[in-house]
């Protein structure tokens, strides 16, 4: 069956983060006052097949461990969920209903 | 098929009628497609074509000029030059990272599709006032788009240059240059030779990414441009660092019988072109071609413009090796198609016919000759008498106030974003000389290599008041800023960047622009190799300046006798070579300070600017210069304040009197100008050299001391400027060297700081 | 200085240096042409290649493997080659990893800690100095200690980081070889060009036999490219080669 | 109150993803032969001050279409949560119980 992960990597707490102190910059510029902090990080869409969810996942956060994210300065999260392929019309990445990678083919 | 389709693909009703014409019957979509990317001014080149015609293209050492992807120069010893410029205007607008790098991409293609190394890159860059935000936003993205591709693919960007003035807020000029080196017997050349060759697509696969760009880059932008995002391409620079190596290795091997990149329209125009130069024909089966997505039509595989893609034509048995060689890179490369006899365009889908077009009457666009007339403003701006203008009290102040001017400023915060090194050839770094240095490792020996000297150069602003003058004062600054460095112009690229051709104002600025070229081409011996125009360079109808940037290469016998700008030794004589005149049209200092763009520009007498050159460039090679730098955007004043910066040295300056209003003798911007510094023990062959070319000369001061101090000397003709004054001397400027420095240094960084762009 | 204090005649075996290609490797030719310049005798190894034996030296060259995409460095360390390298540099072979190569080190563990982007976010190409924290290592035994070196960097990613317990160990067994500093050797914020933990520029292995540096001393061995100090890292194998302490030989600190 | 935005912003279908592509290339060799595609984008997480949920993912999303994302190429796609200040601690970015932001102090 065929899953998406999505993976999302963070750099570690108390690790600067120069370009999340950027857009605070300039969100705080363009009038955004309510924000208090912003972190960037990397994000992934990985369409794969897999038995099941659990299998699907243990399996990118190998990816994640040996290659995705690097372990001195970064965390990773991986969310599961069966691709759904009506939804991989749609195009934009939503939160439910998600579409699969981008739904191209290879 | 719907009403007048071939509108929204911007061909004229004319046209279309012409296409039924020629064809007997009306166009399938597919071919209304081809026929519209390659009728577009962008391909066909239907408004300059006739005009084009004006540019001296040959020379000795040229070997291949206009109309192939690159031109090329003899630069001796078995070795070539490739040269080519080209726009990334309109995609750099909407998208700046991706419009730059594709950019990027696209113009080393060009050059490695001639069988060449790309080894430096320049960029010639205008935006609007740095003050306001969008512009920073484009210009951030621009400068990182255009690092982001070169640094990744290892090619060093090694010159440019940037301007910021209001006609390029909404329109900004991305021109890009690149130069690559080559032995003369390995050129390779864009044909589809040999009935029966194997098509082969290499590189990339191809998806629906800039369809059209073509007829993008051939109307002026509107409200409704950055909903075409079709139109914009994402790089992928690590892909085409194996095409590089990839096609350099096929076109040593002599498996290829002509190739080329796929740049605007895509398979459309490299195979149609190829076919065209060998007078056959092609037919390719569009189910060969490796797609990135699927349900992709006929008319999208002909007309994307996915990056990092070329065409091939190969002979049969060579076929599998051209395979293996491109596997070992981790390319694809893929029979597509065959080359035919007939002449004739044939694309099939799945076996069946979806278009099929004489290659010739593709490839040969219509050719207009449209209205050209001189804009009523001119007249209005020459009319403009800067005598009129009050004199300013504190010098010191006006120059602070040019020298931190972005367009004057230092252009470290860009450079320094570029790998200008990578390669180690770069002998004369960005911010050292007028042109950048590269040592052509293979010729000559180590130390004393062959040098490439690079430059790229256009004041819009002169061109805006005066085309005909403004172009061929690009010219000459482009060669000026090569006798600088001591090096002997070879040839040029250029760009003309000019507004909607169809209006008649702006057609003759294109004209004028293109005939002051010429002229000045010729006085100075320079042929023009290749190039690129770009029109439609308009917002909301607001027109650019008429920029026709020049790009030149130079030749130095020897790069260890290559002269740089900064003034170097305590004590050493400084000498204007060349006469100032009250030439402040078009000015920085009547820009800047008063706010003023109006006047005539600067005389150009071509004759005195050829001594001039020749004059500096001879004393170059001598070894009698300590340092040597023209005059350009404010003048001598300028000129001496970026001396001192780059030598670390201050200078003492006496200039004599003339009937000048002393804001003229300071910041006039009159040609033929160079500031160079020397020992004292050689100052008689100097002036030896300056009778001999009948140059004018004027010993002005002594580099010393950690101030820029300038006087006039006013009374009679003085006998020792450099020493202290037994004439009545006023003292105009004296600044320090490191208040000085930090205002031109740092200029550009401040202003990008606050209120930082902060795109990701 | 003269750069082959290693090299006198010309009938001696020249030192062997293997430069290593990965795909998106660009300052390959640029190592290559320099150990010719200072001497030695270079050849390419290619990515795939699963053996590196033979050589005096291996250098991972700067440049972008794999576009960099991702991470610097990240993808290139599983190359085939990197295989080699490790076992190379485990029997005690010399590995001198110069910026992507630097980068590709640290993914691949061969060196302590991470390289994050510069402070700046931006890019940077320009000279830097360079202070020799640790003149005893193979790749710094020509030069005096606390010297100050010239070199170019040009990097996005040259922002290192370890974590505190790292940086003590680093420093109590001397594992830092140069920091960025001033003109007078200065260890300054001000000449930290990318925000780099402790103004760390390159470090060696415990072992002292693998060098990351993010500066190209390959930019600068000829005067006619403007600056020859990168001669003293080349001039430094030399000596330690020509001493004897070649390829298969253990190289630990001194 | 304070919520935790989470950004991601992902290339539009059919827009090229050279990232993507290397590590398609990358966790093949590396023996993952079930993955059939890979898209890399970015990740954001903002913390920030709002009324309620609704009022926060506007902010957000005008701040997504003004600064965070070039509609020209890039989708986005908000998820607001609570910040709940106990998993604040805990560093990885959990899919529930969110730390706010990374839970760093300013
Ligand atoms: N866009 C750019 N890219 C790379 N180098 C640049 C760029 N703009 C300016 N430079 C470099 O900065 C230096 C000064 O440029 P400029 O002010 O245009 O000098 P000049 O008037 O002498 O031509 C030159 O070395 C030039 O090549
Ligand atoms: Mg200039």
């Amino acid at each position: 069956m065929l899953w998406k992960a999505r993976v999302r990597v963070t750099l570690k707490n108390g690790i600067l983060d120069p370009q999340g102190k950027v857009l605070e910059g300039s969100l705080d510029r363009l009038g955004y006052k309510e924000v208090r902090e912003v972190r960037v990080g990397k994000y992934m869409e990985i369409a794969l097949e897999a038995e099941d969810a659990p299998g699907a996942r243990a399996r990118v956060e190998e990816m994640c461990r040996r290659l995705l994210a690097n372990p001195v300065i970064e965390n990773f999260a991986v969310d599961i969920e069966p691709c759904d392929a009506m939804a991989a019309m749609a195009g934009t990445p939503g939160t439910s209903g998600a579409p699969c990678a981008t739904g191209v083919a290879r | 098929m719907q009403d007048a389709p071939w509108r929204e693909m911007g061909l004229k009703d004319h046209e279309y009628e012409r296409i039924v014409e020629i064809m007997g019957r009306e166009p399938t979509y597919t071919e209304l497609g081809m026929f519209s990317a390659m009728w577009s001014e962008h391909c066909g080149y239907k408004h300059s074509k006739s005009t084009l015609k004006l540019f001296p293209t040959k020379s000795e050492r040229v070997l291949q000029g206009p109309g192939e992807n690159a031109g090329i120069v003899d630069i001796g010893g078995g070795m070539a030059l490739v040269m080519k410029m080209e726009s990334h205007n309109h995609p750099s607008a909407i998208e700046p990272y991706q419009g730059a790098a594709t950019g990027i991409g696209g113009i080393l293609r060009d050059i490695f599709t001639m069988g060449a190394r790309p080894v430096a890159l320049l960029d010639s860059l205008r935006f609007g006032d740095l003050s306001n935000d969008k512009v920073k936003y484009l210009f951030d993205g621009v400068v990182s788009g255009i690092a982001g591709y070169g640094n990744c693919i290892g090619v060093p960007t090694v010159a440019g240059e940037v301007y910021f003035e209001e006609p390029y807020t909404r329109n900004p000029l991305v021109n890009v240059m690149c130069v690559g080196i080559m032995k003369t017997s390995e050129i390779a050349r864009g044909v589809a030779a040999g009935v029966g060759n194997a098509v082969m697509v290499i590189g990339s696969k191809t998806g629906r990414d800039g369809i059209h760009g073509a007829t993008f880059a051939s109307v002026e932008l509107d409200e409704r441009s950055e909903e075409r995002r079709p139109a914009v391409q994402v790089g992928d620079p690590f892909t085409e660092k194996l095409l590089v190596e990839a096609c350099l290795e096929i076109i040593r091997s002599g498996y290829v019988v002509g190739i080329q990149d796929m740049g605007a329209a895509g398979l459309t125009s490299s195979t149609v072109e190829m076919a065209a130069r060998a007078g056959t024909g092609m037919e390719i089966e569009l189910s060969l071609v490796p797609r990135r997505e699927e349900g992709m039509t006929p008319y999208e595989i002909m007309l994307s413009e996915s990056q990092e893609r070329m065409v091939a034509v190969v002979e049969p048995d060579k076929v599998d090796k051209v395979r293996e060689i491109f596997a070992r890179w981790g390319l694809d490369a893929v029979v597509v198609g065959h080359v035919t006899g007939d002449g004739l365009m044939r694309v099939k889908e799945n076996g069946k016919v979806v278009a099929e077009i004489p290659a010739k009457i593709l490839a040969e666009a219509p050719v207009y000759n449209p209205e050209a007339r001189r804009p009523a403003r001119i007249d209005e701006l020459h009319a403009f008498d800067p005598a009129t203008l009050p004199e300013p009290q504190d010098y010191d102040e006006v120059l602070m106030e040019l020298i931190s001017s972005p367009s004057i400023a230092s252009k470290e915060w860009v450079y320094e974003q570029y790998d200008y090194m990578v390669r180690t050839n770069t002998a004369i770094v960005p911010g050292v000389a007028d042109a950048a240095v590269l040592r052509v490792k293979e010729l000559g020996t180590p130390g004393h290599e062959v040098g490439i000297a690079l430059t790229v150069d256009c004041q819009g602003r002169y061109c805006y008041l005066d085309p005909y003058q403004g172009a061929a004062i690009a010219v000459a600054e482009a060669s000026r800023n090569l006798a600088c460095v001591g090096a002997e112009p070879l040839a040029i690229t250029d760009c003309l960047n000019f507004g909607n051709p169809e209006k008649p104002e702006m057609f003759w600025e294109f004209q004028e622009s293109v005939k002051g070229m010429a002229d000045a081409c010729r006085k100075l011996g320079i042929p023009v190799i290749s190039g690129n125009v770009s029109f439609y360079n308009e917002a909301e109808g607001v027109a650019i300046y008429p920029t026709p940037v020049v790009g030149m290469a130079g030749l130095l016998p020897d790069v260890g006798l290559t002269v740089t700008q900064g003034f170097k030794t305590e004590g050493d004589l400084i000498v204007l070579l060349g006469a100032t005149g009250p030439d402040m049209g078009g000015s920085d200092y009547l820009k800047v300070i008063h706010g003023v763009v109006a006047g005539r520009p600067p005389r150009l007498d071509l004759e005195a600017e050829s001594r001039v050159q020749a004059c500096c460039r001879d004393a170059a090679r001598r070894g009698l210069l300590s340092s040597a730098h023209d005059c350009a955007e404010g003048g001598l004043a300028v000129a001496l304040t970026e001396s001192c910066i780059s030598g670390g040295v201050g200078a003492h300056i006496a200039l004599r009197d003339s009937d000048m209003r002393h804001d003229f003798l300071l910041f006039s911007e009159s040609q033929g100008r160079i500031v160079v510094s020397l020992p004292e023990k050689n100052l008689g062959e100097l002036e030896g050299l300056a009778r001999h070319h009948g140059v004018p000369f004027e010993v002005i001061g002594r580099v010393g001391g950690a101030r820029l101090v300038m006087r006039v000397v006013e009374g009679a003709g003085n006998s020792d400027p450099a020493g202290p004054g037994r004439f009545q001397m006023r003292r105009l400027i004296d600044l320090g060297l490191r208040e000085l420095e930090r205002a031109w240094r740092t200029s550009i960084a401040r202003h990008m700081t606050d209120g930082e762009s902060g795109s990701i | 200085m003269s750069g082959g204090s290693g090299m006198d005649m010309k009938s001696m075996k020249k030192m062997k240096v293997g430069v290593v290609i990965f795909p998106g490797s660009n300052c390959d030719h640029d190592c290559y042409h320099a150990a010719q310049v200072m001497g030695m005798e270079a050849e390419y190894i290619w990515h795939a290649a699963r053996d590196v034996s033979g050589f005096d030296c291996i250098i991972l060259p700067g440049g972008f493997s794999y576009g960099d995409y991702l991470r610097a460095g990240a993808v290139a360390r599983f190359s085939p080659v990197m295989e080699a390298v490790t076992k190379f540099a485990e029997r005690g072979g010399l590995v001198l990893g110069i910026c992507n190569g630097f980068q590709i080190l640290l993914e691949a563990g061969l060196l302590p800690g991470a390289m994050m982007r510069n402070r700046n976010l931006k890019f940077i190409c320009k000279t830097i100095h360079l202070r020799v924290e640790n003149a005893g290592t193979p790749f710094t035994g020509a030069c005096t200690p606390g010297q100050v070196l010239a070199v170019p960097i040009a990097h996005g990613e040259g922002n290192y980081y370890i974590d505190p317990e790292g940086l003590r160990e680093l420093n109590a067994n001397k594992q830092v070889v140069f920091r960025y500093c001033d003109s007078h050797g200065a260890v300054t914020d001000e000449a930290n060009p990318n925000g780099s933990c402790d103004n760390i520029a390159g470090i060696i292995n415990r072992e002292g036999n693998v060098l990351g540096m993010m500066p190209h001393p390959e930019r600068c061995v000829e005067r006619v490219l403007g600056g020859e100090d990168g001669r003293f890292v080349f001039a430094s194998l030399l000596k330690h080669w020509s001493q004897g302490g070649g390829c298969d030989a253990g190289c630990a600190l001194a």
